[in-house]
């Protein structure tokens, strides 16, 4: 059996998913499944303007790198690749993407969200929003357990 | 006492007010070391919400800081 | 709140996912979910040549067009599409797509997982399989607590 | 007695030899039907595995055939 495709990697700019897509394609595998995380307008019913996200490159890339080749071990799939955006992202812009080649659907299907589920948890990227009104914060969210300790360095 | 390279992202590069600075420390673990760092720059975060990482991989608090090393507290993740 | 965008499709002739998927974007959405199905070179370990998809056009059109109404009901979405191909495909020819569009990832996924699943079952689409060996056959799944009694009307 | 139009797919119409034909029956209901069809034309698919179409739409087993309609039944589906 060939070697699994897995690869992460971030993005200082927008790119295409269609030739990401492309790489997945393999005679063996009949299913893909991705997902696609885009920058939305709003955000618990408060307008975004748009939003940044910074990373700990380095660190961001070995966790993501381990994250998509556990998958490779966890699930039954023939490729794995993840790209996450940094930097300034405008509304509609395209901020993570995961795509998942596999021989059946249930293991794409699973695969795909257990990797955006662990990049989500494990992958050192903050996400930082500008609102309509000027306002704009970090995002840090706290596991729901302790949300009532969460402190926030940037708002009062 | 270890020379250090810290590193701050995010709300704690703003609360800090530098992405990073060298420091020296005879903090006997990772969670000495922030308890200083924390006092030092006023952090409001609680040691538990936050991971520490060294030269770019993810570390124990229990860690002692080692000579020359780069370490990092890491405030949760929001990225995805 | 804008309407839900519900289509489904047969396509005759290959078509390109990019498009499709353009048509999903929406400043509202977060989030996008998309599942392919792709011909592999084989089946139940037989080395497969090709195949074929018939479709009873006017009930599948039906049938599909009801399945993915019922997924912008059931799932908090912005948007669902579904194209299944029709006629003879080749090896790692695209044989259908469904793509969603919503907030969040959970009811992305969830409806795309649902849409596919229900095409699977529901949707009358038949696929005729040629085999490496020269042999070839229709496809009839039976479910599971009848498949002992499923009879073959193609094979001795 | 009606006059229906039956369509045949996939299996069923490899079995038959043909995609479809015009029968005059006076089947009660569809069930039937497709048990005059199915000893003419030497079907082996038992009712069970089947579902039934009228003009368009999946109809019961227990529906009167209705005159001038287009009724398929459906082997099992394969999409996907």
């Amino acid at each position: 059996m060939a070697a699994v495709q897995a690869k992460f990697e971030l993005a200082a700019a927008p790119f295409a998913v269609a030739p990401l897509r492309e790489r997945l394609l393999d005679d063996a595998a009949g299913a893909y499944a991705s997902f696609e995380g885009w920058v939305r307008n709003h955000n618990d019913g408060r307008p975004v303007h748009g939003l940044m996200y910074e990373a700990y490159a380095a660190l961001a890339e070995a966790e993501g790198q381990r994250i998509v080749e556990e998958a490779a071990q966890r699930f039954a799939i023939t490729g794995v690749h993840c790209v996450h955006r940094t930097g300034e992202l405008a509304i509609g812009e395209l901020a993570v993407w995961v795509g998942v080649g596999a021989g059946h659907r249930d293991a794409a299907f699973a695969a795909c969200r257990w990797v955006i589920d662990e990049v989500k948890a494990r992958v050192p990227i903050w996400k930082h929003e500008r609102y309509a009104d000027g306002d704009r914060q970090w995002l840090h969210p706290v596991a729901a357990t302790t949300e009532g300790s969460a402190p926030r360095e940037d708002t009062p | 006492m270890a020379r250090l390279r810290l590193l701050y992202f995010a709300s704690l590069r703003e609360a800090t007010g530098i992405d990073g600075e060298a420091v020296d420390s005879a903090a006997p673990d990772l969670a000495g070391l922030y308890e200083e760092v924390a006092a030092r720059h006023g952090l409001r975060w609680p040691r538990e919400h936050l991971r520490v990482a060294v030269d770019g991989a993810f570390a124990r608090w229990s860690d002692a800081p080692r000579e020359g090393s780069e370490v990092a507290f890491i405030p949760p993740v929001s990225g995805g």
